[in-house]
């Protein structure tokens, strides 16, 4: 039980002699998102190997969730991608709602799809912004946050939360569509697509961001899937995989959209993935929009569920495609009102695990650049 | 008045003038960066928070000094100004205006016309990297020492290029004198173009540019300070004034480059087609044209700013081989154009 | 032929239960077989994706059912036999058919006395963190696994967090640091 | 080793020389950069599109925004609070303490139920602004009003207890910032076959009150008091 285990710290003072440097990236750098910590070895300034070490954003979400009732952990998912908290906020939702074998009411529905793809986009926006930060060019990030502040202020209107939404309940959403995203929409679509253009036109055929994104940590598509990637990083890889289509949720099933895919699964595809993805939630919500216009003001919202959810015995997962990929839930319940056992699944969890494989044999700049392109978020990834 | 008075004065006038430009750059980079994306920028600090850079200098002087316990002291302290000074000292030989008449006095407005004004430009920003090294090996940090060593590779590498687009002026000019070049440049050729370095060597220009822009550590060849991989590379440990010098270092550099490539390819302080002194008093003729050489400055300066808010940084082995797969073939060739065509005139 | 025929097929003897919630199918296999079925899974049934891997600890079920049975002992007042206690920890290996779109979950009951089982990064790399996880969170070590160190927790925690004998507020453990402030 | 495939670039010439793409986004930045400034001229005090300058000009907050809690009285200047404990209950974060009492002799139109709360107090710094105590609220006497300046120098400031939340709810109604009143959402009818049927005192408390937020109608109605 007490067999100590390679601890890794940081050693001064004299060491064996050694060709290669070690470097240690994080917790506290400026490139580290959150708080994630590379320990790389370094010949020069190319990387010999990575080792990502990663928990300094536990808090023990699983463990909180056994000791929370159904209710009570929606908002707690709310904390673990906080880049868009409504794709975990429905994750957990539809989740508890296949525990109870109940299915949200079809207005409920189009308005998740509406809200969760707003949040993919925001989602994007942030992920190709600090690409971009992280590549040194600062300005499309400023044209891209602007628009999810106004992502953000419909959430606020929705809801009453920008950041950490917590949105709706379990067996529906409690809100209609604010006035506020019946005004906003279609201003907000064209501003959107402008801002991507101008992201567009900054970067996508600058020889300079060519040069640091094209063929940068490649990757294969059956490497991916061995190593279970999901989301837009398979999808750069060039495997056409999207739970949206493959196993149909909400009404995904009733919009049409592509499926954008990249070739080589470098930087630039995956960049190119999230830009086109973006183009296609729009599409989304819009076809959403007119399926939510059929129904009538007081169409039902919410599914009637009691007021202390006591599941019955059993085990589910379900899984929704959030930004980042394969985000599951799973849960056991043992017939009480609190979880059992709750075990998210964090798209970023798997990616991230196979960085050494990504980053070894280029440069300490590229390691910076891949580690952008994944959108790790270390609330999800640790926790 | 005696000589060394004048000089006196001219040396003064100068270094307030790079100080003056290098804080209001601090601000220019500021708000010119805000408003390109969309944002307000500093604007609490006086008027349009134009004394934000006063009161940045005064954080800067107040904060706390500190020295890491095992960094090389004397070379740590040592670094900062090894970089501000050589970014001060080319100012000597920038030709800022033609000549203004005091009390029968003819005054050059140069604080001194070396003949070798040149290598003296050479010179000193290769000195420059030596602030950058000494302070990334001294601090003892990974960051700073791979900050230092990209410093070192980079300049090194980019002083070629820029050195064989200058010796294509020289050819031009057939002088190392700033002044003289600065003087050549007045009139026109071809009856239409103004006769600037500009017109006659573009290619010599751009790659007098970047290269100038790899000197002055700048996006995208800001490799050294290359802030999301090396948090802030060579002064990662350096805080308080210390790291003042260095922020103010840069902007003094970039003030010099500005100067340098106005009076090397874009007449210095002549304006085309007009020949002020016609028709200007001796001591208005000397403030016009300093004034003509300020605002071309200034618009280099400003180009500095747009350029580094507009682009994405090289990568370390891209850089190299922009300057010596693409640079340097291209000012050879240029330069033995330069030198055919010169030889064929002549 | 649908799923449930198409494991059974597969794994013929090595299929010890087999229950379906809600449309999720969850198998249980020996754990001494389990990388030869999950090779099995993989290879024959087109189960090629590996999407988590879940610890789970049982000591409270039991503990739940043991109360309830002597509640309603003292109730009946006679023996309510609540059965042995099951073996104390699970782990499900969620897999995923990319052709058809299928869900499985392959269960493996750890008891206590004995808490290893064969690692499957062999057969998919996915499984290197999740294991470590699972080891992390439950102690069940992982035979073959190429690095198996604590993942979340930091390298000198004595404890498994989600064990349901662990309180949530912790034991008040710390983090020391050993900086070297020469 | 790790396999990586091989990725062939092909630039167009204009890719290629570099400075055709960068005068383009020169072009751009410099567009954005007359925009603002123009607009930094412009009178008033939100000119430049993105920015909010803070202290003095604010952002609309929605109605129903999550914000500071309240303790709502009702139009006759009663507590509404009956001390039920509920939020306490559903609060996640555990973060409220509530004490039920009654109302001393001759006090007790100053409350609106028979009972009421001896002691209120939610713990500002561990509270999470999820609104569930706001949705568990019988008597939708909890609010999360629109104040999100929660800052203080003290931690103990930060316990709000009974009176502070009071004033939050005078403050708010000086300011006309009350949360609107809760709308019903309608809830869709059971099926027949209910599969999570559990005990029968469990239904009781699913009716259509279970939310209090504000949906597209009570937002239309706070904007037009405002």
């Amino acid at each position: 039980m007490t067999k100590k285990f390679e601890t890794i710290c940081i050693t001064t003072g004299p060491t064996e002699y050694s060709d290669y440097v070690t470097l240690n990236i994080g917790p506290i750098h400026p490139a580290m998102h959150g708080t994630l910590r590379v320990i790389t070895k370094t010949d020069g300034e190319t990387i010999i190997s990575a080792k990502p070490e990663i928990g300094y954003l536990h808090r023990g979400v699983e463990k909180l969730g056994e000791n929370l009732t159904y209710t009570q952990f929606l908002p707690i998912t709310d904390r673990l991608n906080y880049c868009s908290a409504i794709c975990n906020n429905v994750a957990y939702e539809m989740a508890v709602e296949k525990l109870l074998g109940i299915e949200a009411p079809p207005k409920a529905q189009l308005i998740r799809m509406i809200m969760m793809e707003l949040a993919r986009i925001a989602d994007h926006q942030v992920c190709v912004g600090i690409l971009g930060v992280d590549l040194g060019a600062l300005t499309p990030f400023f044209y891209l946050i602007l628009q999810r502040e106004e992502i953000y202020e419909i959430f606020e209107w929705h809801h009453g939360a920008r950041l950490t939404n917590s949105m709706g309940a379990i067996g529906g959403v409690e809100a209609d569509l604010p006035d506020r995203f019946h005004e906003k929409w279609p201003k907000l679509r064209d501003s959107i697509r402008k801002a991507n253009d101008e992201t567009d036109k900054l970067l996508t055929h600058n020889r300079i961001w060519m040069d640091r994104t094209i063929g940068v940590n490649a990757f294969c598509g059956d490497d991916a899937l061995d190593w279970g990637f999901t989301g837009p990083m398979l999808r750069a890889c060039g495997v056409r995989r999207d739970l949206r289509k493959d196993e149909p949720y909400l009404m995904y099933d009733k919009v049409d959209f592509d499926v954008p895919v990249g070739k080589h699964g470098d930087v630039f595809d995956r960049y190119m993935v999230r830009m086109l993805e973006m183009e296609e939630s729009i599409k989304i919500i819009d076809q959403a929009y007119e399926l939510y216009k059929d129904f009538p003001e007081d169409a039902p919202l919410m599914k009637k569920v009691p007021k202390i959810i006591k599941p019955p015995e059993g085990q589910i997962y379900h899984a929704i495609e959030s930004p980042n990929g394969e985000l599951g839930f799973f849960i056991k319940s043992d017939g009480s009102d609190k979880p059992y056992r709750i075990k998210i699944r964090p798209p970023c969890f798997m990616v991230y695990q196979a960085f050494e494989d990504l980053v070894k044999g280029e440069m300490i700049s590229d390691l910076i650049a891949c580690l952008s392109s994944i959108n790790v978020i270390a609330g999800e990834l640790d926790r | 008045m005696a000589d060394w008075q004048i000089d006196l004065i001219k040396v003064v006038f100068i270094w307030t003038w790079a100080l003056l430009i290098a804080v209001v750059m601090t601000w220019v980079e500021r708000r010119a960066s805000a408003m390109m994306q969309d944002r307000v920028g500093p604007n609490r600090a006086g008027p349009f928070g134009l004394l934000q850079p006063l009161a940045d200098g005064i954080k800067l002087f107040t904060k706390e000094d500190i020295i890491p316990k095992r960094a090389r002291k004397i070379l740590f302290i040592l670094g900062p100004p090894l970089f501000a000074i050589p970014a001060f000292s080319t100012y000597a030989v920038v030709p800022f205006g033609d000549k203004i008449v005091i009390g029968g006095k003819e005054i050059i407005l140069q604080v001194s016309d070396v003949n070798i004004g040149f290598l003296y430009i050479l010179a000193l920003s290769a000195i420059a990297v030596y602030g950058m090294v000494i302070g990334g090996w001294a601090s003892n940090s990974k960051y700073s020492i791979l900050g230092g060593l990209r410093a070192t590779a980079q300049l090194i590498s980019y002083e070629i290029p820029m050195g064989l687009a200058l010796l294509t002026i020289v050819l031009l000019y057939g002088t190392f004198s700033l002044r003289e070049i600065v003087l050549q440049q007045q009139g026109t050729f071809l009856g239409v173009l103004p006769n600037w370095g500009f017109f006659k060597q573009p290619l010599g220009f751009i790659i007098f540019l970047v290269a100038a822009y790899a000197e002055a550590n700048r996006v995208p060849f800001d490799l050294p300070e290359c802030e999301s991989e090396l948090v802030t590379g060579y002064h990662t440990e350096y805080g308080s004034m210390r790291l003042g010098l260095y922020l103010f270092g840069e902007y003094v550099n970039l003030g010099t480059l500005a100067a340098v490539t106005v009076s090397l390819f874009f007449g210095g302080w002549g304006l085309p087609y007009i020949d002020m002194s016609k028709f200007l008093g001796p001591i208005s003729y000397g403030i016009a044209s300093f004034l003509v050489f300020f605002v071309k400055q200034a618009f280099f300066l400003f180009l500095f700013v747009w350029v580094r808010w507009t682009v994405p940084r090289f990568r370390y082995d891209q850089l190299m081989g922009l300057g010596w797969k693409a640079l340097i073939p291209l000012g050879l060739i240029n330069l033995f154009i330069t030198a055919l065509l010169v030889q064929l005139t002549v | 032929m649908n799923l449930k025929e198409r494991v059974k097929d597969i794994l013929g003897d090595d299929l010890l239960v087999m229950a379906e919630f809600r449309g999720d199918l969850c198998i249980e296999v020996p754990s001494k077989r389990l990388t030869q079925v999950l090779a099995r899974l993989k290879e024959e049934g087109g189960f090629d994706f590996l999407s988590d891997i879940i610890g789970i600890d049982n000591i409270d079920l039991y503990v739940k059912k043991a109360k309830k049975g002597k509640k309603e002992a003292d109730e009946k007042e006679d023996v309510v036999d609540i059965g042995p206690p099951p073996p104390r920890f699970e782990v499900i290996y969620l897999l995923l058919s990319l052709s058809t779109n299928e869900r499985l979950q392959v269960k493996v009951s750890v008891p206590e006395d004995n808490l290893e089982l064969p690692s499957i990064t062999s057969i998919w790399r996915a499984a290197n963190w999740p294991e470590r996880e699972v080891y992390d969170m439950f102690g069940i070590r992982f035979k073959g696994h190429p690095n198996l160190r604590r993942l979340l927790m930091w390298d000198e925690f004595q404890d498994h967090p989600l064990r349901k004998d662990y309180p949530l507020e912790g034991k008040g453990e710390e983090r020391h640091l050993d900086y070297d402030v020469a | 080793m790790v396999r990586r495939p091989v990725v062939k670039k092909e630039y167009s010439l204009g890719e290629r020389v570099y400075l055709v793409e960068i005068a383009k986004g020169l072009g751009l930045t410099w567009k954005h950069f007359v925009f603002n400034v123009k607009a930094s001229f412009r009178k008033g005090p939100h000119t430049v599109p993105t920015c909010w300058q803070y202290p003095e000009d604010r952002r609309e907050i929605a109605p129903i925004f999550r914000g500071a809690h309240m303790l709502q009285l009702n139009d006759k200047g009663q507590e509404l609070c009956v001390g039920c404990g509920m939020c306490a209950r559903a609060c996640p974060a555990k973060c409220i303490t509530v004490k039920r009492g009654k109302p001393a002799k001759g006090e007790e139109d100053k409350y609106a139920g028979k009972t009421m709360c001896v002691s209120f107090e939610i713990d500002i710094l561990r509270c999470i602004f999820c609104g569930l105590c706001e949705k568990s609220c019988p008597k939708n006497a909890l609010v999360l009003g629109q104040d999100y300046e929660l800052a203080d120098y003290e931690p103990e400031h930060c316990i709000y207890d009974k009176d502070r939340l009071i004033a939050n709810f005078h403050r708010a109604r000086s300011e006309g910032l009350l949360k609107p009143p809760p709308v019903p959402i309608p809830v869709e009818a059971p099926p027949a076959k209910k599969k999570i049927a559990q005990k029968g005192d469990e239904k009781k408390g699913s009716s259509g009150k279970a939310s209090v937020k504000g949906g597209k109608k009570s937002a239309s109605n706070r904007k037009g008091e405002a």
